[in-house]
């Protein structure tokens, strides 16, 4: 694959469509900047600021916006919160759709033919290949992201975290925790 | 199309591997692929839709033996020879062999990086008032388009609920179709699993599809 | 289950491409194989539904990729292992490592071939009176078994019309689930193609399937 | 191929569950004696005798048994009948179940993904395939073979063969027609 796909870069620079330098300031941007520790900054926001946590919930888009350490996310973000009668999770069954601003690139599980096909129809299935088992009264709810709208899931806030400050809440909210296929982590596995 | 990316319920697929630590992307390769569909697309040639449907063209079993950039690749390549922005002798050499198309907004530039990093907007003003309001129950049509539509097959059929309204939005149906943007009302419809799975399903388990209004009818 | 084997009304396959003074076999190795079906079915250790099964048990990928008798031959051999009749050393080894399990019907020999080669009968007596009677309107029940059903995907929902009576046939959904023969009601079951499909179907197309009450429901 | 399939053949030999002359005799029966021919004769029949035909829509699996030159064949055989207002056509869209007894092995076309995805839902595209335009007032009716029951598409007698014997008009039915997949040929395609 790497000698078809340079074939093609090449032809598509010596024909002038694109510059070399623009393609590896996407790549540098996706592996440095563009990441979950975006998302782990607005829902430790949201746990720490409840007039934060109605406007995301509000409006997501204008909500992250405001954040100054963010700037301008794409629109049609959606925010939806885990409580202890639901707990969300996000999937795009017809191809790969994710909320990049704030998650940077889906992980190849997400993208895979496996969650993609199962977690319409076998949610707690597909929890149990992530180790989690949630008690049998949760309510789970897929979003199935079939059009431009992106959702970002609202994890619990672990208890025994009062008083934390947003940067240490942060350190808890994992990636999977944001697409609903996993839990924030412990206080006692980031001590 | 009914396709094979169509894989909403589909059995089969094997265990879901998360992979701890994962890199962005896991060879050279597929991170220029990436960069160069965003390059690319930006270019205003096609739009994302066309980038979604030009993947679901692939045959089922080139869709099913290809990993995730691959199918981009197959997908970036058939489309830019089918514009005429490259052509099959140039591939074979590796190199341009004649002159680039103009473009209208000429060469991808790093300028224009920051522009294709946040998503762009796909809201637009509605032509008419919305059909259906948060609360009614409404049914996914049984349409069977034999070209691109996001509509998976699991809802169609179904009966759901609205829950959301998020405003005018591009329709792809028709971007694909040719006919141009034709923004249409865009709802959350959301499903009880047994009226999509049958009696046996998740009792507790509900799912939403983001429905454009063509996809709706009133039960 | 719901997998890629149920092919009915998919898209993306391409054209019929029909060959002219096909032979029996393209390659010898095809011949071989389905006589060893035919013949090891015929030692009762298991029936044709678990052989189908067994086919839409493969992996979707090695299913699209994989001929016709490639698919049988893969069959064949997991069900020969899962069954214990040979082990994964015997095939490394292209040999036979230990004696055979002793089979009720012994050796499938010469004359056994007459027996295999008429189609059996899946008529059984009936346990209770059809619930249906010809002319009426019947719906494909929405169910989605994980394991074995012949009911295709694309008439769940849907309604028709019950056109035939078959008597009561062995069902493959419980053959395979474990339960024994449990002969049920089967029928012909006509739908308008776009009751099926959608308004945008043939309106001189009629489709049917052959149903076993069980999946079946009164309007 | 060839190799694996001999070694599984070779060690189920030598386990005694089968043996190699009962494989032979297999394949040569399907090499040399079941096939369309059979169908053929069963059709000739029914275009050349109103009672047979009869009774082959009526029990097909009954009325062939009684022509000496096929003998008994499988229960649940099925012949249906094409007529000026419907053509019938046999898919089977969950493997590739055939009137295998009538008409020999199926032909790769029959097991193709093409036909058995597209037949159920285009089929005048799938007779355009086989060149084959039927008016649009005709009705087509399509059988999925979902269970065990096997149909036999019963083809209109082509015009001009009045008079003829079965033996001639056997050679006017192919095997594609008894499927629906194609019509019988016309009189002076044998001529």
């Amino acid at each position: 694959m790497e000698l078809r796909v340079r074939a093609i870069e090449t032809i598509l620079v010596e024909k002038g469509y694109i510059e070399t330098a623009a393609l590896d300031r996407i790549i540098e941007l996706y592996e440095t900047k563009i990441g979950p520790h975006i998302g782990a900054h607005v829902i430790a926001k949201a746990w720490s600021d409840p007039s934060f946590r109605q406007s995301l919930l509000d409006d997501a888009s204008k909500a992250v916006g405001t954040l100054a350490q963010v700037g301008r996310v794409g629109d049609h973000l959606v925010a939806v919160e885990n409580t202890p009668e639901v707990h969300n999770m996000v999937v795009c069954t017809l191809c790969s759709c994710y909320p990049t601003d704030v998650l940077g690139l889906p992980p190849t599980w997400y993208k895979s033919f496996a969650y993609r096909s199962r977690v319409v129809k076998e949610p707690r299935a597909v929890l149990a290949d992530f180790g989690v088992a949630l008690p049998a009264e949760t309510e789970i709810r897929v979003w199935d992201s079939t059009a431009e709208t992106r959702y970002l899931v609202v994890p619990m806030r672990p208890a025994g975290t009062e008083g934390w400050s947003e940067a240490q809440l942060a350190t808890l909210i994992t990636r999977d925790s944001m697409i609903g296929a996993g839990l924030p982590k412990k206080p006692r596995e980031v001590a | 199309m009914d396709g094979v990316h169509d894989m909403g319920g589909m059995d089969g697929f094997g265990k879901v591997d998360p992979e701890p630590n994962e890199p962005a992307f896991h060879q050279r390769w597929e991170g220029r692929v990436l960069a160069m569909s965003r390059a690319i697309r930006a270019l205003g040639v096609w739009n994302i839709d066309w980038d979604r449907y030009g993947i679901e063209l692939l045959p089922p079993h080139v869709y099913l033996t290809s990993s995730y950039y691959k199918r981009w690749f197959l997908r970036t390549v058939q489309l830019l020879v089918q514009c005429g922005l490259i052509e099959a002798d140039e591939m074979a050499a590796g190199h341009s062999l004649r002159p680039g198309k103009g473009m209208d907004r000429g060469t991808f530039k790093l300028a224009d990086v920051e522009r294709v990093m946040r998503r762009g907007s796909f809201g637009r003003p509605a032509s008419a008032p919305a059909r259906f309001k948060i609360g009614d129950r409404v049914r996914a049509k049984n349409i069977h388009p034999t070209t691109h539509t996001r509509l998976p097959r699991y809802a169609r059929g179904h009966v759901g609920v609205v829950e959301r309204l998020h405003g005018a939005h591009v329709f792809p149906d028709s971007v694909v179709a040719g006919k141009g943007e034709d923004p249409q009302w865009l709802y959350t419809v959301r499903f009880d699993a047994q009226e999509l799975w049958g009696a046996d399903a998740d009792p507790k388990l509900k799912v939403s599809i983001e429905a454009f209004e063509p996809y709706l009818e009133h039960v």
